[in-house]
């Protein structure tokens, strides 16, 4: 009795003091959430988190379409207890809500405050932690088989504890080992939002790999625009201020570099370049310079990335691919068409290597590039002509450069070291959202 | 018979010492990534966090895995814990204060150091989880390849004490620190302290790209007594350095032991800072390096030291 | 009581060498088999250390933990079911294991009572490390000198047999595979 | 522990150590809780679940050269008695440890030529 009371005294006195940490938080970004997310690493009283296992609340933020619901309850389910889960929803209706996540907490005024309160809440047991969401159900009945009810027979049949064994295949090496297939996504905090993959992997390195179709893609919009792309989709159907689109896309390019400084660990100077691409300005070009030298001295373009993920230009041309195939030699731009920019001076970037190094280069170059040419545009408009060149390349009403480069990532990451894999994908700045906001861009323009 | 503490009285000073240790360490990291990131420093928030952040994790629950080993995950941290603790053990704050000094402390520690390999490939193993298990692959090719160097870059300043007692590796300090000794000495060991505890840029089993890596499904008091266990570990490394390499309690002025804290959390803050401001390294890379570069550098460096002290 | 203390430590080290040794047969997994043994060379260490030899069982750890991680990884990587998920018998050919299990441990065991064994203090450890030093410098340079060109022909063994694509490239390549009925056919 | 010495105490803050960091983590699981369900004890792949178990027959890409450093290995068992008695012994000492490394160094040079430091 008195050890209850003293077991019940010290949690207490240690759910006082740890109230006031950092809220470690899962956060899911779906459609129009992409930014604020980010934008929650500059927050100092709460922690953004690479896995369910490190977070205290699961906050989903934006619209998630159809078929993410499931997903999201297996993330939810891998939450320690005690947890919760906050929606945001940014502008999406709440049509678009899981139901099983009922009854759930909005956000009321501060989305760090909110969730400050629910750590509060949670730690000093005013409020309960959430139960399980998905029933308790073994995906194969796997209990009493075999000989020692574990699920399996012989050395490697059955399915023991509720799972097949992983079973041999070919390898570049010549061994015949275990292959591992290895589905990742659509939450992997370092791939894309929606980004789903269909690995088979032979130790470290991809033996195959196939994009599953995103739930983000092809369906309708279910919720706002997120506000970085909306110029270029709005570019698509109205003459919208050169300026403004050269400073959107200097912008998304820091805002994408932020995000691949975390995947090389260096989170902290991700932070000095996402308050730098908060509060960016025209005549920020020199800022821009500074950051490529500190980029070259921490080694993010140098051994991290040379080398690794090389796209051939012949590969690329003609896709429309944006700054992947600029960074390969290929001097594809839209703006080339576009007469607002003949004036200015416009001439693509190019770089030589095609390589990871070449596309964290080359987007370096292109956000200085775009500053010069915002400050010099002055109140010109772009004239819509169907196609935009986007930070990630060309967007049409057809789609965006990652729908039409997906079919060309098995290529490109065949072969690759995990590690390198991801610093692959991380440089290509894939992208679901922004074409399904062209498309309903496109349908909007036929209807009217 | 040489010097050591009585047990009881080691365990308390090594204990107190590294739990201080950890929290200096979490504090100095935060303070780093703070001046890097440029956001504002409140220094009451700042010395707060890691306690708060601690507390966090003790009143989280652990989460466990479908089909894990699960006496291999709950011996992993404490195994990783122990091991940076017999390293610290080793480290004297004078003369004659240290836990223990045995006449094959230098072994003791490199044994521990070799040890920690197997606690990592251990947490990596155990929770049957596709990211956790790289991690742990990705250690066993870092540790094999850093192994050797780390062994030859301490063991150049064994030379000149003619003896593997850290207490008489110190001492013979008098009058020359070994980093003036041994040029590449101390650098050889600084890359090698960051693969031991895998901090910045040689953090590849628990790194970014792996979600976490070993520590992928660990929560509540597991991820505090990873976290403390791979601190506890830089520390020591850091404590070691100084001690071999930078004189140890040798200084004017101050008395011993303020030294040995002094040059101790100076090698920190390079520990740390490193990784703030270096990208990770690619492991193939690592590998490649550390055979080809670091291994014939450490031998030369042994050469060299060698033929200065005849 | 020191000496019991030091009894005691003895007794768990060799009992526990023991246990552990014999848990590295009676286990699934292959990394729980390699790191039993690692404990059981552990164990070994500290009655090697205990017996006054320091730096001989630390060594001896230090090596066996290296030893013992790369074993571990060789054997996950070769052997079906690494993890032990369904039950499996670790021992092959049971009966002459246990013979020869036995017939090994009565030999040695029986050392001590055939051998004349020296009766004087061991050196102090610091000593020990200098007198091995000496001993394997001293006099000759045969000792050292063995030990590094067979420590080369390992690596250079073990690089030509596991490596597959040295600089001429592929292993296989104009190789002859071993057939049941000679002439064997080429591959590559 | 008098008659065990420095390496007694060493031994014991081990024990200690190891002891506490199991302890504090069984008294975190005081009061028992309920078994977690399936769903909950899923291993993270995004929000995915996997299809097999994670444990494999998992291909070690380095394993040329862990092979290589169990003979590298080796060598430092001869390098620490080497050191002690060095100065001692002098230039006798430098020549044959200088003959013992280059003669590994060979194997390290071979091995590199032979790329076993790349992955498989």
């Amino acid at each position: 009795m008195a050890r209850a009371g003293l077991q019940l005294g010290l949690k207490q006195a240690l759910g006082r003091v740890a109230a006031g940490a950092p809220v470690p938080v899962f956060a899911v970004a779906g459609q129009g959430a992409r930014e604020h997310v980010q934008d929650l690493r500059l927050d100092g009283r709460l922690r953004l988190v690479d896995s369910p296992g490190a977070a205290m609340v699961l906050l989903i933020a934006g619209g998630l379409p159809d078929g993410l619901a499931e997903p999201l309850a297996h993330l939810h389910d891998s939450l320690p207890h005690p947890r919760a889960t906050l929606w945001w929803p940014l502008g999406a209706g709440p049509a678009t809500w899981p139901q099983q996540f009922v009854p759930t907490i909005e956000t009321r005024d501060g989305v760090s405050e909110t969730l400050q309160a629910i750590q509060r809440e949670l730690l000093r047991g005013q409020r309960p932690g959430e139960p399980p969401i998905l029933p308790d159900e073994d995906p194969v009945p796997w209990k009493g088989v075999g000989p020692y009810g574990q699920g399996g027979t012989g050395m490697t049949g059955g399915t023991p504890y509720g799972r097949p064994m992983a079973e041999l295949g070919a390898d570049r090496d010549g061994l015949r080992l275990d292959v591992l297939p290895l589905r990742i996504g659509p939450f992997f905090p370092r791939f894309p939002p929606g980004l789903t993959l269909d690995l088979k992997l032979a130790g470290d390195v991809i033996v195959d790999v196939a994009p599953v179709e995103s739930p983000f893609a092809g369906a309708p919009p279910v919720g706002v625009c997120r506000a970085g792309a909306r110029i270029f989709v709005d570019a698509l159907s109205q003459p919208v201020p050169v300026a403004g689109l050269e400073l959107a896309r200097a912008r998304e390019h820091l805002r994408w570099l932020a995000d691949a400084l975390v995947a090389v660990e260096l989170g902290s100077l991700g932070s000095r370049v996402l308050r730098l691409a908060a509060e960016l300005r025209t005549s920020d070009g020199d800022s821009i310079r500074t950051l490529g030298r500190a980029l070259r001295r921490t080694q993010a373009i140098g051994w991290a990335t040379n080398g690794v993920g090389r796209i051939p230009a012949a590969a690329v041309e003609g896709l429309g691919a944006g700054p992947i195939a600029r960074a390969a030699g290929l001097p594809e731009d839209e703006r080339t068409h576009d007469p607002a920019y003949s004036g200015l001076g416009f001439e693509p970037i190019v770089q030589r290597d095609g390589d990871a190094a070449a596309r964290w280069r080359q987007r370096l170059g292109e956000a200085a590039q775009s500053l010069e040419l915002a400050a010099r545009a002055g109140d010109r408009r772009t004239v819509p002509t169907g196609s935009v060149e986007s930070p990630r390349g060309r967007l049409d009403g057809e789609g965006n450069a990652t729908a039409r480069f997906l079919h060309l990532l098995p290529g490109v990451l065949q072969g690759l070291e995990w590690g390198d894999a991801v610093t692959t994908l991380v440089s290509l700045d894939l992208d679901f959202e922004e074409a399904v906001f062209a498309e309903t861009a496109r349908a909007g323009a036929v209807a009217s | 018979m040489r010097d050591y503490a009585s047990p009881g009285v080691a365990i308390v000073a090594v204990g107190a010492i590294l739990v201080a240790g950890v929290y200096v360490l979490a504090v100095l990291d935060r303070l780093l990534g703070m001046i890097v990131a440029g956001t504002s420093i409140r220094l009451g928030a700042l010395l707060a966090e890691p306690v708060q952040s601690g507390a966090l994790l003790v009143l989280q629950e652990r989460r466990t895995t479908e089909r894990p080993d699960a006496a291999g995950w709950a011996l992993a941290p404490a195994l990783f814990g122990g091991l940076a603790a017999v390293a610290l053990a080793m480290v004297p704050l004078d003369r004659d204060i240290v836990a223990a000094d045995p006449a094959t402390g230098f072994v003791v520690f490199s044994a521990a150091i070799a040890m920690v390999m197997i606690a990592i490939y251990l947490h990596g193993w155990s929770p049957n989880s596709a990211f956790a298990l790289h991690g742990a692959y990705r250690y066993g090719a870092q540790a094999l390849s850093f192994q050797i160097p780390f062994l030859l870059a301490m063991l150049a300043t064994a030379l000149p004490a003619e003896s593997l007692s850290i207490v008489d590796i110190v001492d013979a300090q008098k009058s020359v620190w070994n980093v003036v000794r041994e040029p590449a000495g101390l650098p050889l060991y600084l890359v090698v302290g960051v693969a031991v505890s895998f901090w910045g840029p040689l953090n590849l089993p628990d790194a970014a790209d792996l979600a976490g890596g070993t520590v992928v499904e660990d929560s509540g008091l597991d991820r505090l007594l990873w976290k403390g266990a791979r601190a506890a570990m830089l520390v020591a490394v850091a404590a070691m350095g100084a001690a071999v390499f930078l004189g140890g309690w040798w200084g004017p002025w101050l008395p011993g032991p303020a030294w040995v804290v002094l040059k101790t959390v100076a090698l920190l803050v390079v520990l740390l800072a490193s990784g703030h401001l270096l990208a990770r390294v690619r492991i193939e890379q690592f590998v490649f390096v550390s055979w080809v570069l670091l291994i014939p550098l450490a031998l030369l460096n042994v050469f060299v030291s060698g033929a200065l002290l005849l | 009581m020191n000496g019991l203390i030091t009894d005691g430590v003895f007794w768990l080290f060799a009992v526990g060498s023991v246990v552990t040794a014999f848990r590295v047969f009676r286990t699934d997994s292959m990394m729980r088999a390699a790191f039993f043994l690692l404990a059981s060379f552990a164990g070994v260490g500290g009655i090697l250390a205990l017996l006054g030899a320091e730096f001989l069982g630390m060594v001896l750890i230090l090596m066996m933990a290296g030893e013992m991680l790369v074993m571990a990884i060789v054997m996950v990587m070769f052997m079906m079911n690494p993890a032990g998920l369904n039950p499996m018998w670790m021992v092959h050919q049971h009966r002459v294991a246990v013979v020869a299990g036995a017939g090994s441990f009565l030999a040695l065991a029986s050392l001590p009572f055939v051998v004349d064994l020296p009766d004087r203090p061991a050196p102090r450890p610091e000593e020990a490390t200098a007198e091995l030093g000496t001993e394997l410098l001293g006099g000759s340079m045969l000792v050292f000198q063995t030990a590094g060109v067979t420590l080369l022909s390992a690596m250079i063994g073990a690089v030509v047999i596991a490596h597959r694509n040295g600089r001429f490239g592929e292993a296989e390549q104009g190789s002859l595979e071993p057939a049941l009925e000679p002439p064997g056919e080429e591959k590559g | 522990m008098i008659l065990l010495g420095p390496l007694g105490v060493a031994l014991a803050v081990f024990v200690a150590a190891i002891g506490a960091a199991l302890f504090v983590r069984l008294s975190g699981d005081l009061p028992r809780r309920p078994v977690p369900t399936t769903p909950e004890r899923t291993p993270f792949a995004g929000g995915e679940t996997p299809a097999v178990h994670a444990w494999n027959r998992y291909h070690a890409r380095y394993y040329v050269m862990a092979l290589v450093f169990l003979a590298f290995d080796m060598e430092m068992v001869f390098m620490y008695p080497w050191a002690v008695v060095f100065v001692r012994e002098g230039g006798i000492a430098f020549v044959e440890m200088g003959m013992f490394i280059t003669v590994l160094l060979l194997g390290v040079l071979y091995a590199w030529r032979e790329r076993a430091f790349n992955w498989a």
